[in-house]
């Protein structure tokens, strides 16, 4: 990128793939600057993550929290959807790419389509739903999922029998037969490639039989079978009989960790999760006791509070049993045969009513050629091809990726990843950003205060969609007569181009202060209605609407009088409502382009030189006199990346860059004011100089330390170490303790790791103890190597290291939580004693070393973290603000996570978050100011009693009492929840656009009706 | 998904059901309201961390209320669902409105209409 | 006010501890009712076989009648009665009337109690009085024998002459300060302490050695309270229900070794045992036994313990 | 603070059943800051009367308002103009309130809407405990700051009694033993010799037992 001549570079970024990745890296990149072509093969966005039924590990249903990002991408000025669209060729270089582009016709003009789902209803000709992985069928005519953006149908051609009908029935005039394929070339500076993986079909394994037994299912098509919104509308069924299964089995690694009949050979690392989410979800839903049994052979819940997660499976009953099942076979009409050998190397034989195949994830065969034709490089997993200390940045400089086509990952690290990917664009093109985005001219706002209401309704058709079941007409006259109302009108569709433009000219020329909308969901369109008031002079929060539509028309087709007489009543409750609603005016703050970053290890060095990259101002504070952190204990990765010389440069690049500042020996002790305007007192150096630094954003990179064991021997023999430990003595090689000459070594796993104590899984241990483990054996092929462990968790792409090992002839002897190893003294050495899982006997072995693979704990952060007021776990983890979603951020905006501060992880990992925590961080930034107040909560201080209900009651620490006794509530922080206003006892609290009058007023108007 | 449910459910919106107020809960039946149901995110899933549970102990408050002032304290209730549960939302709609048809016009708003001299005989609407 | 707790008194009791012997009293629960008799019968049973006997006042918060008038019948009969006094129903005007009132009729023992809280008993609406508590009562009535004064400083030309007595629990919490509390109460002028009924025989010796280790059994006479069990029932009760009793499992398990029709004779048995062991730990200057609704066993209790027959002082 | 809850509903409509307007009034004193009596709670109380009322069919009016402090004459006065639309006052102060108003409209039932239950603190939101029983000679300077008086069920001036267990009270498992505290707090201060001195029999001529009480600052009298 050094090479590229800035004038040439483009503001703008490709985005190919739009899954909750690539959704990601577009969200973060339009925000802070670029314009973003999003493109996706598919005909909306979303991928497979809108197909999920519910996320681990919280639980959370996927399609709820997915939707208002999709809602976001659709909506943002500054990314352009291009569906059914993908990357013909590319030409250029970093900073200046020509990329052309083939969209595949719709056959629908997204532009004219509102979504109303006419067409749909005439269709006539029915396929497979692949979003329901062919579970039901679809029309031809269809929208993948209801929550789908673009909102917009799409015709199938493959299947429309053109029949003509609903081009007939579209009053929009959206359909078009005749559409065209059509190609553009985009010009961008970057490109982040986050196209997904497939997931393996199984049907190649003969031996599940997945082809000729329909209750053997894949895990996908059991998400959609646990779905409220799949085939079966959540109710648990199994496909043959549509029967309640009381049995269901999980074949875990189907299509993973096999090299014989497939070529797999990675984790697919998200399997054992899911699957153990599907078990639990699946006895939820169950009506009658659900039997659950997992086989596995490694159970890998290796990621942020997973282990828990486990935990609690078991004693919810899920049965977990270590056995590769090898086949299925048929049992009776339709169940299902599995027979296993059990650990004790018993036969077992059990009969479920269904079987799902966890099945992994692989490149398919459309992303390999397309990585072709750009350039990128691939490995031998089709996985494209990363730098260690880059992980983001592809083989062609300028292409990023993010997500599974870099490895197998779940979604919160394919998120990070994304906002990593968008950190390396952001740095590489910062000149160039706000330069192609667009923005939006308003005329000034008309000051209505003192005016009194003049409202104007606007009843929408919505095609037939209202208009076929509501008497419009009669809604329309009816509005005419409510108080206030001057103007009325109905539309076929008020949410079109052109009716916008009139009613913006409609409110000027008839003097309307307040606008009421009876149409569809404001979920949808109260942004866009917000528009046209803007665009007409009022301010966005004089608005109603009457969802006459989704909570009327659709709802009540069967009774057009009563939906008609409802319509009435929603819009005599809006127009009641709007007559009391009152101008709110955002204010601008300023946001100071800087950011403090604390800590200087790997995680919060690339942060703070990702954001000085991007342009901003960081200051990185250390409590050690040297950066560094814990990776200066660690030589190489597990792909003998050097890691010291990494750091060397990395130390480097960050004390030369004019943009960072770094206070060393420092320790944050005060933190004062809100997200952009943060003031930090640090004291640093050794006589602890106090210094203020005012930042926009903070980002905590705390770290983590490695565990001194008690048990084991450990400190009681210097043949007794850690896997860090070890790793000094393998690069110092220093005579008397060179690892070279040692014949035995025993590693024990999970030393301080999924015990009572400290129930989290370290993640990173197994590969620490895999990775020495090989170099051993490269300094001395002779040595006898054992690794005891609980389960090798080799997850993703680590999975290979734990097959050379094997191959190298490294013993691996599980060992159960009750039953663990025994470290003894034996004259001048130890010896340790195990019982050996195949042997069925214990074991004796003497040895020149016993390795303890010590759990990662977090650092200290009590102070830090009752400054920043961000949460932290029982174990010192600080919390994100959403598992899966919002990996980086911390609940209270501007400030942001990386690093083993959030759980233990491999540089790699802790460099990925680095960069997403800098991109999240940047994206704030680069707004350079902050729209704060509208719908939050004010004090009226006069009554104020001072009582602390408010400071007691807030979700997020808002409210506080000022200087002149009275609670005060920062509208930049409040997040408009309303609670402290529904708790305040002496009532003088409001929250602003839902005051209790303008609440109660709607409720009045209601019931007015029908008294 | 466009289910069928009772037309006599109408739907106040609130950024949050934290917001939902003891107040706005009697009112509404001081009103006349037959009934009145909080619709909540599910237990866990609150945006805004717990506003789902304190509406929860709200309704229960209004509640008691409502049951010694002799209104009845089943005509308030607390439903927690997904954005993505339609027909839940249906069902619930369903549920409630079969409960209050059950328990008939509230008495308040009987009380209400004989007061202004109107006819009390309709059932719940 | 003075901390000379050797005021002789005309009490038996005193003197035959004072003269070395290992004191012994019991005591009797009056009616919930106006039936004197009851009284009579229960002091009947066991007046030739203990020193003193105490009469409980108004025991756990429920009403009884009044311990004043059942040791005056006590000692009508020729029995030598201990008034017990909480603090609880009467402020400190109605106890220092109490307390003239008891001497008049020649009654020298007291006990000094703060009484447990009206929500155990049979009136939990009563408002409770707690003007003094126990340590508070124990320095009026000692005010009132020694310096003849009442609280109020009136000076009376006949004082009333009480050995004072009080309890004293080594088994509630926090163990630290039971021994500092019980010090605080000789300080206060307590000359006999009756113990909570000691199951826990180690806890007891502990708190025992510390009260030797402060030279408070010299101070006082520290009697050692027991209770024998009928049941295993009433074991288990004790063991989960009464707030401050300690009933090792031992004693649970001793109980439940033996057939039902055995537990009583048991639970006797154990009792003696107790008071063997317990002459030999110093400090322990006599016995008080509780033979709840229990009381014609309490001769047995003292033939087996060797205590019987009782000395005879002037 | 002074700590009060909200009487029973059934109870204050026993009060008012037969009146034909009724203001409730609240406190934005101490009851608002517990949560018993501000604006809030009068606005559910009013609203449930009338709920009451109509269903009754009967067509009475209650209002709600709330006074910056009813134990200040200045502002009960606020209610002078309007006491007179009212059959009677329903007021959520503590009874100090509802007395004041009581003196002030003497004609006018004036009826408490909460129990005054104790000087206390607030341990957390929706919970509050008893520290103080305003005995008029505070002995807080001799117990470590934790007065035996309010924490002690039994007031003892020389506990804890044999019933404490576990720092627990023996009235309830909910409740901590109050001399416990003193001991803790007496061992952390270092000043455990207090703890083995006999407090003398307490003066109580101070306290509520001396008769209503009175306090006079010369210095702000004229």
């Amino acid at each position: 990128m050094a090479n590229t001549n800035n004038d040439q570079k483009k503001g703008a970024v490709l985005v190919v793939g739009a899954g909750v990745a690539g959704m990601q890296a577009s969200l973060d990149l339009a925000s802070s600057g670029y314009l973003v072509h999003l493109l996706d093969k598919s005909p909306t966005i979303g991928g497979i993550m809108s197909q999920l039924d519910k996320t681990f590990p919280t639980n959370d249903c996927a399609m709820c929290i997915i939707s208002p990002k999709l809602v976001e991408v659709g909506r943002h000025l500054n990314i352009d959807i291009h569906p059914n669209t993908e990357v013909a060729s590319i030409e250029g270089e970093a900073g200046n790419f020509a990329v052309t582009v083939q969209t595949q016709p719709r056959y629908i003009d997204l532009a004219a389509c509102t979504a109303c789902g006419q067409c749909r209803q005439v269709c006539p000709a029915t396929a497979v739903n692949e979003f329901n992985q062919a579970l039901d069928l679809r029309e031809a005519t269809y929208m993948r999922y209801p929550q789908a953006i673009p909102r917009g149908f799409t015709i199938d051609r493959e299947v429309c029998i053109g029949c003509g009908l609903c081009e007939k029935v579209c009053l929009a005039e959206a359909i078009h037969y005749d559409d065209q394929a059509r190609q553009k070339v985009l010009e961008v500076g970057s490109v982040i490639l986050a196209p997904g993986n497939e997931v393996f079909d199984p049907s190649r394994f003969d031996t599940y039989n997945y082809l000729n037994f329909p209750n053997v299912v894949t895990s996908l098509e059991f998400e959609r079978i646990l779905s409220a919104s799949g085939p079966y509308r959540g109710h648990l069924m199994r496909p043959y009989d549509r029967e309640e299964p009381h049995k269901i089995a999980w074949l875990q690694c189907v299509g993973s960790r096999n090299i014989n009949a497939c070529d797999n050979s990675y984790c697919s690392a998200v399997c054992c999760m899911y699957a153990i989410k599907e078990a639990v979800i699946a006895k939820e839903h169950a009506h009658a006791d659900l039997d659950t049994a997992i086989f596995y052979m490694d159970m890998r819940t290796y990621g942020k509070e997973f282990e828990q997660y486990y935990n609690r499976a078991k004693e919810h009953g899920v049965r977990f049993i270590r056995s590769r099942v090898h086949s299925i076979e048929p049992a009776g009409e339709c169940d299902l045969r599995l027979s296993y050998t059990n650990e004790k190397g018993e036969q077992k034989e059990e009969v479920f009513d269904m079987v799902v195949l966890s099945v992994g994830f692989e490149v398919g065969q459309g992303t390999i050629e397309l990585a072709e034709r750009l350039g990128v490089e691939l490995n031998e997993h089709h996985f494209a091809v990363t730098d260690g200390f880059m992980p983001v940045a592809t083989s062609r400089p300028g292409i990023y990726v993010c997500g599974t086509l870099q490895a197998p990952k779940d979604i919160p690290q394919s998120v990070m990843e994304a906002s990593g990917a968008a950190a390396g664009t952001s740095a590489m093109l910062s000149e160039m950003r706000w330069t192609e985005t667009r923005t939006r001219e308003l005329p000034p706002e008309r000051d209505v205060s003192e005016e009194p209401p003049r409202i104007g309704v606007f009843v929408c058709n919505c095609g037939i969609n209202i208009g076929g079941i509501v008497d419009v007409p009669a809604v329309r006259e009816y509005a005419r007569t409510l108080p206030n109302v001057v103007h009325v009108e109905d539309n076929l569709f008020t949410c079109s181009q052109d009716t916008q433009v009139r009613m913006a000219e409609v409110i000027k020329e008839k003097g309307i202060n307040r606008m009421v909308v009876a149409a569809c969901t404001p979920l949808t369109h109260e942004a866009l209605f917000r528009e046209t008031l803007l665009e007409a002079g009022i301010n966005k929060y004089l608005f109603d609407m009457a969802n006459i539509r989704n909570q009327d028309s659709w709802v009540h087709m069967n009774d057009k009088q009563k939906a008609t007489d409802k319509a009435k009543d929603l819009v005599r409750m809006s127009v009641a409502r709007a007559g009391l609603l009152k101008e709110l005016h955002e204010k601008k703050v300023e946001i100071k382009q800087s950011g403090l970053v604390i800590g200087g290890g790997v995680a919060g060095m690339n942060a703070a030189l990702n954001l000085a990259r991007q342009g901003f101002q960081a200051v990185l504070v250390e409590k050690d006199k040297e950066l560094g952190g814990l990776a200066r204990r660690v030589s190489h990765t597990i792909e003998n990346l050097d890691v010291q010389t990494y750091l060397d440069r990395l130390i480097t690049q960050v004390k030369s860059d004019d943009n960072v500042t770094v206070l060393t020996e420092a320790e944050v002790v005060g933190f004062k004011g809100y997200k952009g305007n943060f003031t930090t007192t640090v004291q640093h150096g050794p006589d602890k100089t106090e210094q203020t630094v005012e930042h926009g954003v903070a980002i905590v990179a705390t770290g983590a330390h490695e565990y001194q064991p008690k048990e084991f021997m450990y400190g009681e023999s210097d043949r007794v170490m850690t896997q860090l430990e070890l790793d000094k003595l393998l690069h110092e090689r220093t005579n008397g303790s060179d690892p070279a000459t040692w014949s035995n070594v025993v590693m024990i796993q999970c030393v301080g790791s999924r015990n009572e104590e400290n129930p989290n899984c370290s993640r990173i241990c197994c590969q620490s103890a895999v990775k020495h483990a090989l170099q051993l054996k490269e300094l001395n092929p002779e040595m006898n190597i054992y690794i005891l462990y609980r389960d090798m968790r080799m997850y993703g792409l680590l999975e290979d290291y734990y097959t050379e090992a094997r191959k190298k002839g490294i013993i691996f002897s599980r060992f159960e939580l009750d039953n663990p190893p025994v470290v003894n003294r034996n004259g001048e050495g130890v010896e340790v004693t195990f019982h050996d899982h195949v042997l069925q006997r214990p074991v004796k072995v003497p040895v020149d070393a016993v390795v303890l693979s010590a759990a990662t704990l977090a650092n200290e952060t009590d102070r830090l973290a009752t400054h920043l007021k961000v949460p932290r776990n029982a174990y010192g983890f600080f919390i994100e603000a959403h598992a899966k979603l919002r990996p980086v951020d911390f609940s209270s905006e501007g400030i942001y996570l990386c690093g083993t501060a959030h759980s233990p992880k491999l540089i790699s990992e802790s460099i990925t978050q680095a960069l997403a925590a800098a991109s999240r961080a940047g994206t704030f930034l680069a707004g350079k100011t902050l729209s704060v107040g509208g719908a939050v909560a004010h004090v009226d201080k006069t009554h104020c009693a001072a009582c602390l209900v408010c400071v007691m009651s807030c979700p997020y620490g808002v409210p506080r009492i000022n200087e002149e006794n009275v609670s005060e509530i920062n509208e930049a922080l409040c997040q408009g929840c309303g609670v402290c206003v529904s708790e305040c006892p002496a009532k003088t609290i409001q929250l602003s656009h839902y005051e209790d009058d303008q609440v109660l007023e709607n409720v009045h108007a209601l019931l007015e009706g029908v008294m | 998904m466009r289910l069928n449910y009772p037309t006599n459910i109408k739907i106040v919106k609130l950024p949050c059901s934290g917001r939902v107020d003891i107040l706005h809960l009697m009112k509404a039946m001081e009103e006349g309201a037959d009934g009145v149901f909080v619709a909540g995110c599910l237990e866990g899933d609150c945006h805004y961390q717990a506003g789902n549970l304190r509406a929860k102990k709200r309704v229960a408050y209004v509640k008691e209320i409502l049951d010694k002032i002799g209104v009845g304290g089943e005509r308030v209730a607390m439903y927690n669902l997904s954005a993505g549960q339609g027909p839940r939302f249906a069902e619930i709609a369903r549920e409630m409105t079969e409960k209050i048809k059950a328990l008939g016009p509230s008495p308040i708003r009987i009380a209400k209409r004989k007061a202004a001299g109107r006819p009390t005989t309709e059932e719940a609407a | 006010m003075s901390t000379n707790n050797s005021a002789k008194t005309p009490s038996k009791l005193q003197k035959i501890m004072d003269a070395g012997h290992f004191g012994v009293t019991s005591e009797c629960g009056p009616p919930r009712g106006a039936d004197g008799r009851i009284v009579e019968e229960k002091a009947n049973l066991i007046g030739d076989y203990v020193d003193a006997i105490n009469v409980t006042d108004n025991q756990t918060a429920v009403v009884r009648l009044c311990s004043l008038a059942a040791c005056i019948r006590i000692k009508q009969m020729g029995f030598e009665p201990i008034l017990q006094m909480v603090s609880r129903d009467r402020n400190r005007i109605g106890m220092q009337a109490d307390i003239l009132g008891a001497a008049s009729f020649g009654i020298h023992n007291m006990l000094c109690l703060t009484g447990d809280h009206q929500s155990f008993g049979d009136h939990p609406t009563a408002v409770n009085v707690f003007d003094l508590d126990s340590t508070q009562l124990i320095q009026t009535v000692k005010m009132m024998r020694d310096e003849k004064k009442l609280l109020s400083g009136f000076e009376m030309k006949v004082a009333p002459e009480m050995f004072i007595g009080c309890a004293a629990n080594p088994f509630a919490d926090p163990f630290e300060i039971r021994v500092a509390r019980l010090a605080k109460k000789i300080a206060a002028g307590a000359q006999f302490i009756q113990t909570q009924c000691i199951y826990n025989m180690d806890k007891f010796k502990l708190w025992m050695q510390q009260v030797v280790d402060r030279g408070l059994h010299e101070k006082a006479h520290i009697m050692a309270g027991l209770t024998p069990m009928k049941s295993l029932g009433m074991a288990k009760y004790m063991k989960n229900k009464v707030p401050g009793m300690d009933v090792p499992d031992s004693v649970i398990e001793r109980l439940a070794g033996v057939p039902k029709d055995k537990q009583a004779e048991e639970g006797i048995k154990m009792c003696i045992e107790q008071i063997q062991e317990l002459k030999e730990v110093e400090g322990v200057r006599g016995f008080h036994i509780m033979a709840i609704e229990w009381e014609e066993k309490v001769p047995e209790i003292v033939k087996g313990g060797g205590l019987y027959p009782r000395p005879k002082v002037d | 603070m002074i700590i009060a809850k909200p009487k029973p509903i059934e109870e204050i409509i026993e009060l008012v059943k037969d009146l034909k307007s009724v203001l409730v009034a609240g406190c934005d004193g101490c009851v608002t800051v517990c949560e018993a009596g501000g604006m809030k709670e009068a606005q559910v109380l009013a609203s449930a009367l009338r709920m009451y009322f109509r269903q009754q069919g009967k067509d009475a009016r209650v209002d709600e308002t709330s006074l910056t402090r009813q134990c200040d004459r200045p502002y009960i006065a606020q209610l002078d103009d309007q006491i007179e639309k009212y059959d009677a006052v329903v007021s959520l102060a503590c009874g100090a309130g509802v007395q004041f108003l009581a003196e002030r409209f003497s004609k006018k039932p004036i009826f408490p809407g909460v129990n005054t239950c104790f000087i206390g603190v607030t341990e957390q939101k929706g919970e509050w405990t008893e520290r103080c029983q305003a005995c008029g000679d505070c002995i807080l300077a001799t117990t470590g700051g934790i007065c035996p008086i309010a924490r002690c069920s039994k007031r003892m001036a020389n506990g804890p009694c044999g019933g404490s267990s576990s720092g627990k009270c023996e009235i309830s498992k909910e409740t901590a033993c109050g001399w416990h505290l003193i001991y803790e707090r007496l061992k952390e201060l270092g000043q455990l010799d207090r703890f083995e001195r006999p407090n003398d029999p307490k003066n109580w001529a101070t306290s509520r037992d001396g008769g209503p009480r009175k306090i006079i600052k010369e210095v702000s009298q004229v």
